[in-house]
């Protein structure tokens, strides 16, 4: 320190220096006045993005619902185009029977995983095992839907024999392999953003470390793992590839996982793909079951963010 | 959805770029665009590929979103050729004509649609028409195998088809269930997938279902494919023979592309493909499976193609 | 005993000298020698209030100590003096708070520009998780000093400054969240220091040093006031004995007392001082 | 200790303990399902997929003859869409998660961009098909083309970037942005320097997810019409173009059973540009990341 | 000036006496009266070094203070004592503590166990994201307590031990979040207490608290050492002159000198003690 102040009378004037950067500053203050608008609009493209949405989808629900009344549409509960019958409710409760054993298979594995990985593995466990269980969210969903096909459905059918080829609990499972890692990933960054002190303050306490997670690591972090799971649920209800290859294409209003189904996405594949003829009250059904399924994943997303916020904890 | 107005300033734009070409001759080049059905799309592929061989500068791409999705583009002239397992359709000619496009069929292949059961179902061989309506239409109330023959077993019927308004299931609605809807709900599964059928089928001894006969083809260890009898005639199994010679019948269909003529004129690569094509199909139809057409047939459309031009 | 504990039983011996009471009215006078004039401030987070009413002149190029209990908005009122208290976005102030004449809550006076001029060292140590160096450098480079020979310079002194250069000269690049919590709180002082502020706000900068940094960080803070107004939030009140010349008194978000140090503590004007600074409160 | 005699304490950590050690076998067992299933799934498709897989198949066009099929067109179509997607969606997404969470004013219409882009998250893939099929094919006249396709799949994922990046700079400790602010540093500095380098982990895994998710995206490019056949790379933005999930969902479609095994190839080249885009990004996230 | 002062004065007025030196060996004999023995105990962070040879006896229901320069290592010691160092992974250690005459590096020696026993206050106030009340009501839940009366009565007490029941009483059901940063420590010790550990460990405990606060924590830790062993590190000499009985002097991870208080600040045996506890230090 000493030295420090012996040369201090050669040192230079830092204030001084800032005076004279600031007259330079104009550009740094067009900056700063430039960013935010610049954000902006970057924040307004996913607005954008769902007025886009919502005016396609509208567009052409109009045209079907001039040939189809809402009220048959949403009370109806067989759904057969080509006879007629436009009742969603078969897609609807194939959407929920898909989504529904999904998230019993992701969330407890998912969480579980994190729960590993963020508080029992060692460094070098979790950077490997981590990116691993990410690649599970990144095959395409054609190859799970084969998977599903050719592998797990006879793999069920030896303990469940009357169990179709095409069923909904295959179809569910595997989507629910494939979320996993969107609960597991995500939760565990949320955990591990849980400040070191809180854990110290509980293990300080003679707490096993399950307890720290339960007491302390997983209320921390619950809006996070809140979103994972959001995440990882919508994700799940607009799964489209593996259904239609492997939960089948019956539109069948059922709960027995063990049958086959359609969900609202198969339909849509399946409408959107084949020969539809343009301008046909069938192909215009595409949209009007696109319409409820986005109506659908609004609700359930504004369900989710009600508990994820009634439940965060700051620290 | 939108868009029929684009293709005159489209049409103008390619007009210009080709002239010039054209002046050049010998080396053609330039894009090709083909879309269309998935049961075509193997005959194409196969004909693109070896066309680009001998032409690489010619820029061809092929799509296959199904006869339908090839129709909606091109009777708005946003491609060149449109693939179809069946004829255009009324309403889709007459969005072309206000459109300004017009479209000329050409028949590349036969297919011949294969009704088929599983290999472990061993109390089906043939069916006749009647059967097959009692089968699959939504009129009838035959749910179980023993309502078509009291012979057969008491076991609900499983269907599996393709999408119901691919050009697979619209001809076999046609020609079988005389445009009747089909049945719907907990025993039908349809797929855009033709190896999605297959795999529900083969492990199903009650399933029955049907698809182009290159499906069948390939997976005769697993599946059994009925013979089809009409009118109280001898039951007829597909095979190429007797899809060629027209003894398959009803079921026995041919393999189109549209093609638009407008860029026909306009367009040397499309003339120079489309000669390349008629000359190449029955050879391209065979190594993917399906059936070529009598040789004459193909130089008798060569022929009505190059009258488009003037 | 030791140096440090030599110095305030010297203050100890002062304790019976009586100097006349210079109270609030009366430092509001000599105007022209003000760095900084609140008045009238107060504060409420959300709907609580946090400070009532204070009016307070700091002097320039001296120590201004604030003193009291736990929880009595030491720390607010510090924050308050360069707006930082705003980043808790249910805060709400009223009043006025001058910095050299010029009214900070003001909507033309720059918020930036007033934390270059009044820097802030914190109560918890809060290294950016980046290199010592980058630390140190951080502000002069957001000011737009690019120069690697000047931001040497001033990184070197600023660590001396701050008595930590001979222990980190060699480790200039490992990140700062390595070392342990006395390093990294001096380290956030050189930071401070590095763009030489007009005053420097302290919130109790010393709770995380040992006795020996803590004695250097009085020292520098001596030495600093010959270029710059301190003004220093402390628990120990023989620190604030020690190095101020000015100590406020805070409870319950209330300005109680403002006086030259040696009075303050030798001859509190107010019965709540004197319960604190002789230990009987609470 | 109050109400307890040391016996009682001993005997309930031993039970304590116990549980946590139960657990933790647990926990590691529900890791390790996943990754049994991965195994599981790799070597399904490594058996079917390593007999076709060569330089040629990775060098060759589309063709109608199992041996001579490429990947060519669409690794290369996929990569370009991916350039296009992870700039576009990156840069919108992270901007819009500094947006919400530094810059916009608590009001209405900030939490309706908040719930909105939880709901667009939520928002099935095939639905941003046909957005992108009305807009960018034709409202913006971009037709069936490379452009098209990057701008519909950057849309699709932009909300889980945005999530990502907003959970990341949320999780950036308050007193280091003090620090900043308290050195008169500008708002923008602030982020730049100190908050956006913080929550790179943060961002960097949710970018991963998500392109790892866009990559392997089939049903809307078959929407927005990637091309099954083409047999030249895209030389501009507005050329057509193929990608992998397409051109592997067409094979798995033939009646032969060759292309189940070129699909299954063309599948362990897919898996093989995501590993290689995933250790990219691990390794910077690693050399990042560290508990604060 | 004060009520603390005026103890330290007393001391100082001691520090003529000379008691005859008692060094390390000498306490070692008295092996009935020791709760941890630690010998030889080394401690890597990595491949650095924290500590090194470190080998000394703590003394039951007494006060142990531990004082040192910044980065010598007191919290690695400390946290060594109930094995929460282990939670850094790259942490290896050799030599040997035994806690009431039982290894506790040995494998079936259950940390958790240990830690019930030996409790924890941290440098920096580290509450549960909870309530008041279940900031306290954390340890003895997770050791089985259910009945709410008894966990009311041990909130209670635990709070009035740490001088914050008055202050909270009316506020135990609100976030420990929002609390300022004494009374956050205040929690945090009442926390500590809950469990009524054998041995309380304290990091600094008072650095975050007002001196009034710190009188208090200071007189609490006299009362507790009537059923408790206390181990405290401060950087506040004159704590450890206060209230403890005896001192270490931790430097560069070396246990310099360990004795009796009075006879450490008044006697130091070594002499880079005397240096630093004169000040002469750096
Ligand atoms: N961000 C905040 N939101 C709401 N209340 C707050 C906030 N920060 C502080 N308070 C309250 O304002 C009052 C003053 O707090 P402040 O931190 O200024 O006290 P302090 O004198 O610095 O205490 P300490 O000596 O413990 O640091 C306290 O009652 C505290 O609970
Ligand atoms: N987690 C860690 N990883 C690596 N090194 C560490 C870690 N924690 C502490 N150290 C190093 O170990 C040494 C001792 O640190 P420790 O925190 O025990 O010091 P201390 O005496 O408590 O200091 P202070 O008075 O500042 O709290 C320091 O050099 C420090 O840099
Ligand atoms: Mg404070
Ligand atoms: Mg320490
Ligand atoms: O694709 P299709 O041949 O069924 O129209």
């Amino acid at each position: 320190m000493d030295k420090g102040l012996q040369s201090e009378g050669k040192m230079i004037d830092v204030q001084q220096m800032i005076e004279k950067n600031k007259k330079k500053k104009s550009f740094g203050e067009r900056i700063e006045r430039i960013i935010p608008f610049f954000l902006l609009l970057c924040a307004a493209v996913s607005v954008l993005t769902t007025v886009g949405i919502l005016f396609t989808l509208l567009r052409e629900s109009i045209g079907f619902f001039s040939n189809v009344s809402l009220f048959d549409f949403y009370t109806g509960t067989s759904w057969s185009p080509w006879s007629g019958e436009y009742g969603v409710a078969p897609l609807i409760g194939g959407t929920l029977l898909i989504t529904l054993i999904a998230t019993l298979v992701a969330v407890p594995l998912g969480l579980m995983s994190a729960i590993f990985l963020s508080e029992y593995a060692n460094d070098k466990v979790r950077r490997v095992i981590k990116p691993v269980l990410e690649v599970l969210a990144g095959i395409p969903t054609v190859v799970y839907g084969y998977f599903a096909l050719t592998f797990i459905t006879p793999m069920f059918q030896s303990f469940i024999p009357d169990l179709g080829i095409f069923n909904a609990l295959s179809g569910g499972f595997v989507v629910g392999i494939m979320i996993i890692p969107m609960v597991a990933s995500l939760s565990e960054d949320a955990m591990n953003s849980v400040p070191n002190a809180l854990r110290e303050g509980a293990y300080g306490l003679g707490a096993t470390k399950l307890e720290v997670v339960f007491k302390v690591v997983l209320p921390a972090a619950l809006s996070g793992i809140i979103a994972s799971i959001v995440l990882a649920i919508s994700r799940a209800i607009g799964e489209t590839m593996i259904v239609t290859i492997a939960a089948g294409a019956t539109p069948n209003l059922t709960f027995n996982p063990t049958e086959s189904i359609q969900t609202m996405t198969a339909f849509i594949v399946q409408a959107a793909t084949g020969d539809t003829t343009f301008g046909s009250t069938i192909y215009y059904s595409l949209y009007a079951v696109g319409m409820t399924l986005f109506i659908f994943t609004l609700v359930m997303n504004l369900i989710a963010q009600y508990i994820s916020r009634k439940f965060r904890e700051e620290y | 959805a939108c868009g029929g107005s684009d293709e005159d300033t489209a049409a103008d734009e390619s007009n210009t770029e080709e002239g010039t070409n054209a002046e050049g001759s010998e080396e053609v080049s330039g894009p090709i665009a083909i879309d269309g059905s998935s049961t075509v799309f193997p005959i194409m592929e196969n004909l693109t590929y070896t066309y680009n061989q001998e032409h690489p500068d010619v820029n061809v791409t092929v799509n296959s979103s199904g006869s339908g999705g090839g129709f909606k583009k091109s009777t708005v002239g946003e491609i060149d050729l449109s693939n179809a397992s069946r004829p255009i359709k009324e309403e889709e000619m007459a969005t072309a004509e206000e459109n300004g496009i017009q479209l000329e069929e050409l028949e590349l292949a036969y297919d011949g649609l294969s009704v088929v059961v599983s290999q472990q179902n061993d109390f089906v061989d043939e069916l006749t028409i009647d059967q097959l309506k009692q089968i699959f239409l939504e009129s009838s109330d035959a749910t179980m195998w023993s309502d078509i023959n009291p012979e057969w077993p008491e076991e609900e019927i499983k269907i599996f088809s393709p999408g119901h308004d691919s050009g697979t299931f619209d001809y076999f609605n046609e020609v079988i269930l005389e445009e009747q809807p089909m049945k719907e709900g907990e025993n039908t599964t349809l797929s855009e997938d033709d190896n999605v059928l297959v795999r529900g089928i083969e492990n199903d001894p009650n399933a029955i279902g049907f698809f182009g006969y290159a499906y069948y083809a390939e997976n005769e260890d697993v599946l059994k494919v009925l013979g089809i009898s009409e009118d109280g005639n001898e039951a007829v199994k597909p095979n190429p023979e007797t899809i060629q010679d027209g003894s398959y019948t009803p079921l026995s269909r041919p393999l189109f592309t549209y093609v638009n003529v407008n860029a026909y004129k306009e367009k040397t690569q499309v003339r120079d493909f489309v000669e390349y094509m008629l000359n190449n199909a029955g050879k391209a139809a065979e190594e993917v499976g399906y059936v070529a057409l009598p040789e004459d047939k193909y130089q008798e459309q060569l022929e009505t193609a190059k009258s488009w031009a003037e | 005993m030791n140096g440090v504990m030599e110095e305030k039983t010297n203050k100890k011996v002062n304790q019976g000298s009586a100097k006349p009471e210079v109270n609030k009215e009366g430092i509001k006078k000599e105007k022209a020698n003000n760095i900084i004039e609140v008045s009238d401030l107060n504060l409420w987070y959300g709907s609580d209030q946090a400070l009532y009413e204070v009016s307070m002149d700091v002097p320039e190029k001296q120590v201004t100590a604030i003193i009291g209990p736990s929880g009595c908005g030491k720390s607010t009122f510090l924050k308050t003096l360069n707006r930082m208290v705003e980043m808790v976005p249910i805060v709400k102030t009223s009043g006025s708070i001058k910095y050299r004449d010029q009214e900070i809550f003001s909507n033309k006076y720059k918020e930036e520009y007033l934390r270059t001029k009044v820097g802030m060292v914190f109560q918890k140590p809060n290294p950016f998780p980046k290199s010592v160096y980058d630390n140190v450098a951080y502000g002069p480079r957001i000011h737009g000093i690019k120069k690697k020979e000047v931001l040497d310079q001033i990184v070197e002194k600023s660590l001396k400054g701050a008595a930590i250069w001979d222990e980190l000269k060699d480790r200039l690049n490992e990140n700062a969240y390595g070392l342990s919590g006395g390093q990294q709180q001096r380290v956030c002082i050189a930071r401070a220091l590095a763009v030489e502020p007009d005053v420097i706000l302290m919130d109790e900068p010393t709770s995380a040093l040992d006795p020996i940094s803590t004695a250097k960080v009085e020292e520098l803070v001596q030495e600093l006031k010959e270029k710059y107004s301190i003004i220093i939030v402390t628990h120990n009140m023989q620190q604030a004995a020690r190095i101020s010349d000015k100590t406020a008194f805070f409870l319950n978000g209330e300005l109680i007392e403002f006086a030259d140090t040696d009075d303050l503590f030798q001859n509190p004007h107010d019965k709540r001082t004197e319960d604190y600074i002789t230990g009987r409160f609470g | 200790m109050l109400g307890q005699n040391e016996q009682n304490i001993k005997k309930r950590m031993e039970g304590r303990v116990a549980i946590n050690k139960i657990l933790m076998v647990l926990f590691g067992l529900a890791t390790a399902v996943g990754l049994v299933f991965l195994v599981l799934l790799f070597y399904r498709v490594l058996t079917q997929g390593i007999g076709y897989l060569s330089l040629d198949y990775i060098l060759n066009f589309p063709a109608p003859y199992p041996e001579e099929a490429g990947i060519y067109a669409g690794l290369i179509g996929s990569v370009f869409l991916m350039i296009i997607v992870a700039i576009v969606s990156v840069i919108i997404g992270v901007s819009t998660a500094i947006y919400l969470e530094e810059y916009a004013p608590k009001n209405k219409f900030t939490e309706f961009i908040r719930v909105n882009i939880q709901n667009l998250a939520g928002v099935p893939s095939i639905v941003f098909g046909l957005l992108g099929l009305t807009f960018f094919v034709y409202m913006f006249n971009f037709g069936y083309t490379l452009i098209a396709g990057g701008l519909t799949m950057a849309l699709l994922i932009l909300p889980v970037i945005v999530v990502a990046a907003q959970e990341a700079v949320r999780s950036v400790p308050a007193e280091i942005k003090e620090a900043s602010y308290g050195m008169g540093a500008s708002k923008w500095q602030t982020i730049a320097r100190v908050i956006l380098p913080a929550a790179i982990p943060g961002i960097l895994t949710g970018a991963i997810i998500a392109l790892s998710r866009a990559i392997g995206e089939t049903a809307p490019l078959i929407i927005v019409g990637a091309a099954t056949a083409i047999y030249t790379l895209p030389e501009s933005l507005l050329a057509k173009y193929t990608a992998m999930p397409i051109q592997i969902y067409n094979w798995t479609g033939r009646p032969q059973e060759e292309w189940q095994y070129v699909a299954g190839a063309g599948i362990i080249v897919l898996l093989a540009v995501l590993l290689i885009m995933n250790s990219i990004a691990v390794l910077i996230r690693n050399k990042f990341q560290r508990r604060l």
